[in-house]
């Protein structure tokens, strides 16, 4: 048994099938919902398997199998399904985390009347995700992308009783929908300039060096090659769904749903789709670095935006008070890390993040939903503490998940995944500010992650939430457990002494040597000092003197208080979008409305008055001209009809006899008359 | 006298039988059946000409006569149902008397 | 064939004009057998035969009047049959006439070949759309039949056809 | 030996060679005749005796089956003693049958009352005329035969209606009314689940769907359509619907004894009843050949090592296997009441059977699948139908609490 891309399909059918079953089930039917996603999420693990066991077969070629949607034109539209190692890596990754996050679910929302919808929207929302990383044409990869979008939307917003909850989702889905805007302006003039959206389609498909290069050879104005900009305007969706700056506002209030989905969605899958984006259309944002006469190109951009977001999201998530929100910036900030590694030209080593970060953040994620079931939904860590003796698990697999995200040397991936981006950027010659704002960015994970933790679980409980959590059921935990050792055991794939998932991704030779691990080791040895001073910063500011009681001022508040401020304002991102762009839109609005009600009003309103002027002057002339010569026509008419109607006779049998002999007459009409 | 001659004194001989009944009948029910009558005349002309015509054509007659049965069979369970109908209304199902739509 | 359907329309027993009618339809479906056309005639055996005769007997017991009733023959129905008969004849003549008066072209000596498959392939690809309709009409007619007919809440479905 | 032989052997070709030998006897224009008439003496032959000795069948089948002996006593004529298990009985039966005398009621009308049970036998025969017996044995092969069986036994209805309408009798007329509403009720889901089967194969004729059946999978699991997940509950609608068609227990409300007297036989006495009871058997031995033919593979051998049995053999076995199932299904089941035997056809058999006739489209349309898509082609199609069948059974029997029973002490 063989699996080829022919069969990709099933793998995101299949939650859609327990998506439509979940929809038609019963509501009180908890089992069916439920039962189906997780079963289909694990046959679409399994076949993931299958894929990337067939995948890594061949890990240069990329399989497909296209069809024709409908015709355009003379043209078939085609779509496609696209089998290689990246594809088939992040399907095991969206599967087996989603299908743990599933099962953590049935414990987390265990209580909640909507139960059946969420398992619904899950397995909707996991379908879409699959479906945008088998898609082989970026139509396909299009729609799939909005389902996810609008299954985003529903999630975030799956408590929309609260006002918070609902502003969130709009939020999330307006904000997207602008990158969005971008990818579908870039597909558009893609299927412009190459006549196809496949990206592979033997030798045709616009990855493929005939179109890349006809895209490249072309320039706008200002020297730009139309694969840079159609390149960009692509980034453009990635910057929108992986929450980039300056669209990075909307993951931190995303995190108003429920935390299952904000580790499915917001730290694992979903936000990862931007990054993998970028990575497929990878040939497409590399063409124009070999162009020197391009006075821009798009992976400089790419690189930039990464490095700036994984800056700004590190400072602001050491002013966070809420266990989600300090995560969510995190995240923002790992995702820029992604981004930075695609920007600086190494997409391997930000795919080896992605794959790390997902693992890892996801257990984050999950061990503070356990944290928050625990504690009756407190989210605030100046409101927690004390939890590490009541939770051990929750507490060991987050504290594995914290060193792995901060990138303690060796044991945990997280450091070797960021190893990986950091060596990358280094090696990068256009620039090195990259480089120092990812330095930087690690002094802020260890310090805010270090932070985050010694508040949450050291010290003493500060509220009654905290005084009376306890460890959850095994349901929640067991992932826990396998998320945790997935944190530590995924970095040992993509060591540089033994990069075998480098290799496979880009489809090379295999080296392994000890020597390559030795070669960076400055490097290396710099960043290990960064964390040991960022964790040792935390510690010496928080660690040292635990919090006693929740209004009691955070060390940093005293010593910076306007920083603090700002930061916990998160640098004041939306006040300004309300101020410019919210502003903009309002008196445009308002504009619209005078205009509406003045010029047009005024226009309508004097036709209306001189309608009724006319009406008046008719109607004079009508009553008194007119009328008495139609009243006489149609009492004549009335007469006529009631002489008619005696024709009427209601008897069925007379309507027949009149239609037979008018048959006759028919009859001997056509026979005399002779006709063929 | 070819054989499609034969078919077609046959099939208007059953059509005036179904005139005749329908125009002299006063029940309902007979009037119906002497249309379904007709209706089946109809369909003898059609499979005759599809059988003896000049140029035959594979199934053209044979589905037009299939499409004729349904439609008869559409119109019979109609026409009996609204039979029906007018009985409970006036109690008898005499055609004559069904007449209050007159003018 | 003709003579079942003379005497179906002459007769005054409601029950044994129906009858005398399906015979003259199964003796049209024998006709079509004659003709080559097993496929009409099975269909019109099972249509005629099977299900509209059902239908008009049952309708003929639910609007059964006293016999009575039955017998009166008013002047006006006389005067009406005299009519008709004058028409049908009438038109029966005149077809006839034409019918004999006309040459036709030779016909073909075998029937053509129509297997049943092709009928199929006929129906569900040049005659797709008309099959749908009829379809639709089918339901539309199943559905108003049985609205027409019922009048109480519960009714069994098999009343009306 | 190989298959050829082995399928075209002697004993395949045995009762054709009979027949024209006998034929050859004749003068040339009239062998066409000949051929004809002899076919069908010998299917009114073998039918005939097969009638008869279901009757006693059942009789001795039910006896066991209710503790009794059955009938054991009548023995040979002119030898005393010898009663070979009472298996002269049918030919006891036909005699005093014939013997009794036929009332007819004054106010009966005379012809119809005649012509009721002549019909209702000649059409149930008729319906023998497209079942293929063996590989070579089929009276009629026709393009369009299974609308030939469908169209033959839509007569009996007539002959019911008929022979309740001329007895003058009001019982006897409501009871034809019941029994043409059981009737019309259950021809939907019978035709509705022969359909599928038409679907898969597209084609209309008996011999064809047989032919369709052929074939083994390693050498004993055969290709009948009863093995599919769309053919299995089309077999199971179909054993209902024709249980209902031919009026057996647990459907035999038209001529339940106990309650009805006899339903619209009420006014029939002696031959003519007899020709009732015949024609009855006969419309069961037919459809019951036809779900033969159409779901158990028809004369097809059940292992292919057993081919050299010969294929009229194979299908005779499967009848009878049918009637015995069909005999133990009357000593089991008890009858059910008018409202339930219609409420079971429409709201429960005809949707099945619509949903079925989708599964087997959807059969069709990934009859391309194969490796693993195999399994999921099944467990879909069995999907399709299965849930639909609890959901349905459900809302069938929602308000029926399970019977309790309450015994003397």
């Amino acid at each position: 048994m063989t699996f080829t891309a022919n069969h990709l399909w099933l793998i995101p059918t299949l939650p859609l099938l327990a998506a439509g079953l979940g929809a038609l089930a019963p509501s009180k039917d908890r089992r069916l919902a439920a039962g189906s996603a997780i079963v289909a999420m694990a046959i679409s693990f399994v076949l993931a398997c299958l894929a990337l066991q067939s995948a890594l077969q061949a890990p240069a070629t990329h399989a497909v199998a296209n069809f024709a949607w409908f015709d355009l034109g003379a043209s078939p539209m085609r779509l496609g399904f696209l089998l290689d190692p990246l594809t088939a890596f992040m399907c095991v990754m969206v599967t087996f985390v989603g299908l743990l996050i599933f099962i953590f679910s049935l414990g987390y929302m265990q209580a909640d009347a909507n139960f059946k919808q969420f398992f619904c929207f899950l397995s909707l929302f996991a379908a879409a995700m699959l479906g945008v990383l088998v898609a082989n044409s970026l139509l396909l990869l299009f729609i799939c992308w909005e389902l996810v979008g609008l299954a985003s939307y529903l999630l975030i917003g799956f408590w929309f009783h609260k006002p918070s909850a609902a502003a969130a989702a709009k939020k999330a889905f307006i904000t997207t929908r602008i990158g969005d805007l971008g990818l579908l302006l870039g597909l558009l003039w893609l299927y412009d300039a190459t006549g196809s959206l496949l990206f592979y389609d033997g030798g045709q498909g616009v990855l493929e060096n005939t179109a890349l290069a006809a895209l490249a050879g072309q320039t706008l104005g200002g020297g730009l090659a139309l694969s840079t900009a159609i390149g960009l305007l692509i980034f453009c969706g990635a910057i929108g769904k992986s929450g980039q700056f300056p669209l990075h506002v909307w993951l931190p209030d995303a995190m108003e749903g429920p935390t299952p989905v904000s580790a499915l969605i917001h730290a694992a899958t979903m936000v990862a789709a931007g990054v993998f984006l970028v990575a497929r259309v990878y040939p497409l944002m590399q063409i124009d670095a070999a162009l020197a006469a391009v006075p821009v190109h798009a992976l400089t951009v790419v690189a930039f935006i990464g490095a700036i977001t994984a800056l700004l999201g590190a400072f602001i998530a050491c002013g966070q008070n809420d266990i989600k929100r300090v995560l969510a910036f995190s995240t923002v900030s790992q995702l820029g890390y992604m981004m930075l590694a695609l920007g600086v030209g190494s997409w391997t080593a930000a795919i080896f993040h992605l794959l790390t970060h997902a693992f890892f953040k996801a257990l984050l994620f999950l061990g503070a939903g356990s944290v928050i079931h625990a504690a009756h939904h407190e989210q605030d860590i100046r409101l927690l503490g004390g939890l590490r003796p009541k939770m051990k698990i929750t507490f060991a697999t987050f504290a594995i998940g914290m060193m792995a995200l901060s990138g303690v040397p060796f044991l945990f991936s997280g450091f070797w995944s960021k190893e990986a981006i950091l060596h990358a950027a280094h090696a990068w010659d256009v620039s090195h500010l990259p480089l120092y704002a990812g330095l930087a960015a690690v002094v802020l994970t260890a310090f805010y992650m270090t932070r985050l933790v010694a508040e949450t679980f050291l010290g003493q409980p500060r509220s009654a939430a905290a005084e009376h959590a306890h460890e959850n059921s095994a349901v929640m935990t067991i992932p826990l457990i396998l998320l945790a050792l997935g944190a530590i055991g995924l970095g040992f794939l993509g060591t540089p002494a033994w990069p075998w998932l480098q290799a496979r991704l880009s489809g090379t030779e295999l080296h392994s040597s000890l020597h390559h691990l030795m070669e960076g080791s400055g490097l290396m040895l710099l960043s290990i000092g960064l964390v040991g001073v960022g964790l040792g910063l935390g510690w010496w500011l928080y660690g040292r003197r635990l919090r006693t009681t929740a209004e009691a001022r955070d060390p940093l508040v005293v010593t910076a208080p306007q920083v603090m401020a700002a930061l916990a304002n998160r640098l004041g991102f939306d006040e300004l979008y309300a101020a410019t762009v919210g502003r903009l839109n309002h008196f445009t609005a308002t504009l619209a409305q005078g205009i509406d009600r003045w010029v047009l009003g005024g226009l309508v309103n004097f036709l209306a008055q001189l309608g009724v002027f006319s009406g008046t002057v008719n109607r004079q002339l009508d009553e008194d001209g007119l009328n008495g010569g139609f009243d006489q026509i149609s009492a004549s008419v009335r007469g006529s009809g009631q002489r008619y109607a005696q024709a009427q006779t209601g008897e069925a049998h007379g309507y027949l006899r009149v239609m037979a002999v008018a048959f006759i007459v028919l009859a001997l009409v056509l026979v005399l008359g002779g006709a063929r | 006298m070819t054989p499609l001659h034969l078919c077609l004194l046959i099939s208007s001989g059953l059509f005036c039988i179904g005139l005749t009944g329908a125009l002299a009948r006063s029940n309902t029910i007979l009037v119906l059946l002497g249309i379904e009558l007709m209706l089946n005349a109809a369909n003898l002309n059609f499979i005759a000409f599809w059988r003896f015509g000049p140029a035959p054509s594979p199934a053209n007659g044979m589905i037009f006569v299939l499409f004729a049965i349904a439609v008869a069979a559409a119109e019979a369970a109609v026409g009996l149902a609204l039979i029906i109908a007018v009985y409970r209304h006036q109690k008898n199902i005499r055609l004559q008397e069904a007449n209050t739509l007159r003018g | 064939m003709l003579g079942s359907a003379a005497a179906a329309m002459l007769l005054r027993n409601l029950i044994h004009s129906a009858l005398l009618l399906i015979l003259s339809w199964a003796s049209v479906a024998a006709f079509y057998l004659w003709a080559g056309a097993e496929f009409a005639a099975f269909a019109q055996i099972l249509v005629y035969v099977g299900a509209i005769s059902m239908v008009v007997l049952f309708a003929v017991l639910l609007t059964r009047q006293n016999q009575v009733a039955d017998v009166v023959i008013e002047p006006a129905s006389r005067k009406r049959a005299t009519t008709a008969l004058t028409v049908g004849a009438c038109l029966a003549g005149i077809l006839s006439a034409a019918v004999v008066a006309s040459r036709f072209p030779a016909a073909a000596v075998t029937a053509p070949a129509t297997t049943v498959k092709l009928i199929g392939l006929e129906l569900m690809e040049r005659h797709g759309a008309a099959l749908l309709i009829i379809g639709v009409i089918l339901t539309v007619a199943l559905i108003g039949a049985t609205l027409l007919a019922a009048t109480e809440a519960k009714r069994n479905p098999e009343d009306a056809p | 030996m190989s298959a050829a032989a082995l399928t075209d052997s002697f004993l395949e070709r045995a009762p054709l060679a009979l027949r024209d030998w006998v034929v050859n006897f004749l003068p040339a224009p009239l062998q066409w005749l000949g051929h004809h008439l002899i076919t069908i003496i010998a299917v009114l032959a073998v039918f005939g005796t097969f009638f008869a000795f279901t009757t006693i069948a059942e009789r001795k089948l039910l006896a066991r089956l209710q503790n009794r002996l059955g009938p054991n006593r009548s023995g040979l004529p002119w030898i005393k003693g010898l009663t070979l298990f009472g298996l002269s009985q049918p030919f006891a039966d036909a005699i005093k049958t014939l013997t009794k005398e036929d009332i007819v009621p004054a106010a009966a009308d005379k012809c119809l009352h005649f012509l009721a049970p002549v019909i209702v036998v000649a059409f149930s025969l008729m319906t023998f005329a497209v079942l293929p017996f063996g590989r070579h044995l089929i009276p009629v092969e026709l393009d369009a035969a299974l609308l030939y069986f469908f169209a033959a036994g839509a007569a009996t209805e007539l002959a019911i209606f008929m022979a309740g309408w001329s007895s003058r009798n009001k019982y006897s007329l409501l009871a034809a009314m019941r029994a043409l509403a059981q009737l019309i009720s259950y021809e939907l889901p019978l035709i509705l689940s022969v359909v599928p089967i038409v679907l898969v194969t597209s084609t209309l004729s008996t011999q064809n769907i047989v032919l369709a059946q052929g074939g083994w999978t390693f050498g004993f699991l055969p290709h009948w359509f009863v093995f599919t997940p769309w053919g299995f509950p089309a077999f199971i609608i179909f054993l209902v619907a024709a249980l209902a068609e031919s009026n057996r227990s647990p459907f035999d409300l038209p001529e339940a004894e106990s309650e009805l007297i006899a339903g619209h036989l009420t006014e029939y006495s002696g031959f003519k009843y007899a020709l009732f009871f015949m024609a009855e058997y006969f419309g069961l031995t037919a459809l019951s050949g036809l779900g033969v033919t159409l779901f158990l593979g028809g004369w097809q051998a059940p292992i292919a090592a057993l081919q050299f049995i010969p294929s009229y053999a194979w299908f005779m076995l499967k009848l009878i296997g049918m009637l015995v199932f069909f005999i133990w299904i009357r000593g089991t089941l008890l009858r059910l009441r008018i409202d339930q035997l219609t409420r079971l056809a429409w709201q429960f058999l005809v949707p099945l059977a619509l949903l079925n006739v989708g599964n087997a489209a959807f059969w069709i349309l990934t009859a391309s699948w194969s490796g693993p898509l195999q399994l999921i082609r099944w467990a879909i199609s069995l999907a399709i139908i299965v849930i639909p069948f609890i959901l349905l059974g459900r809302t069938l029997t929602a308000g029926y609490a399970p019977r309790t029973y309450r015994y003397a002490p």
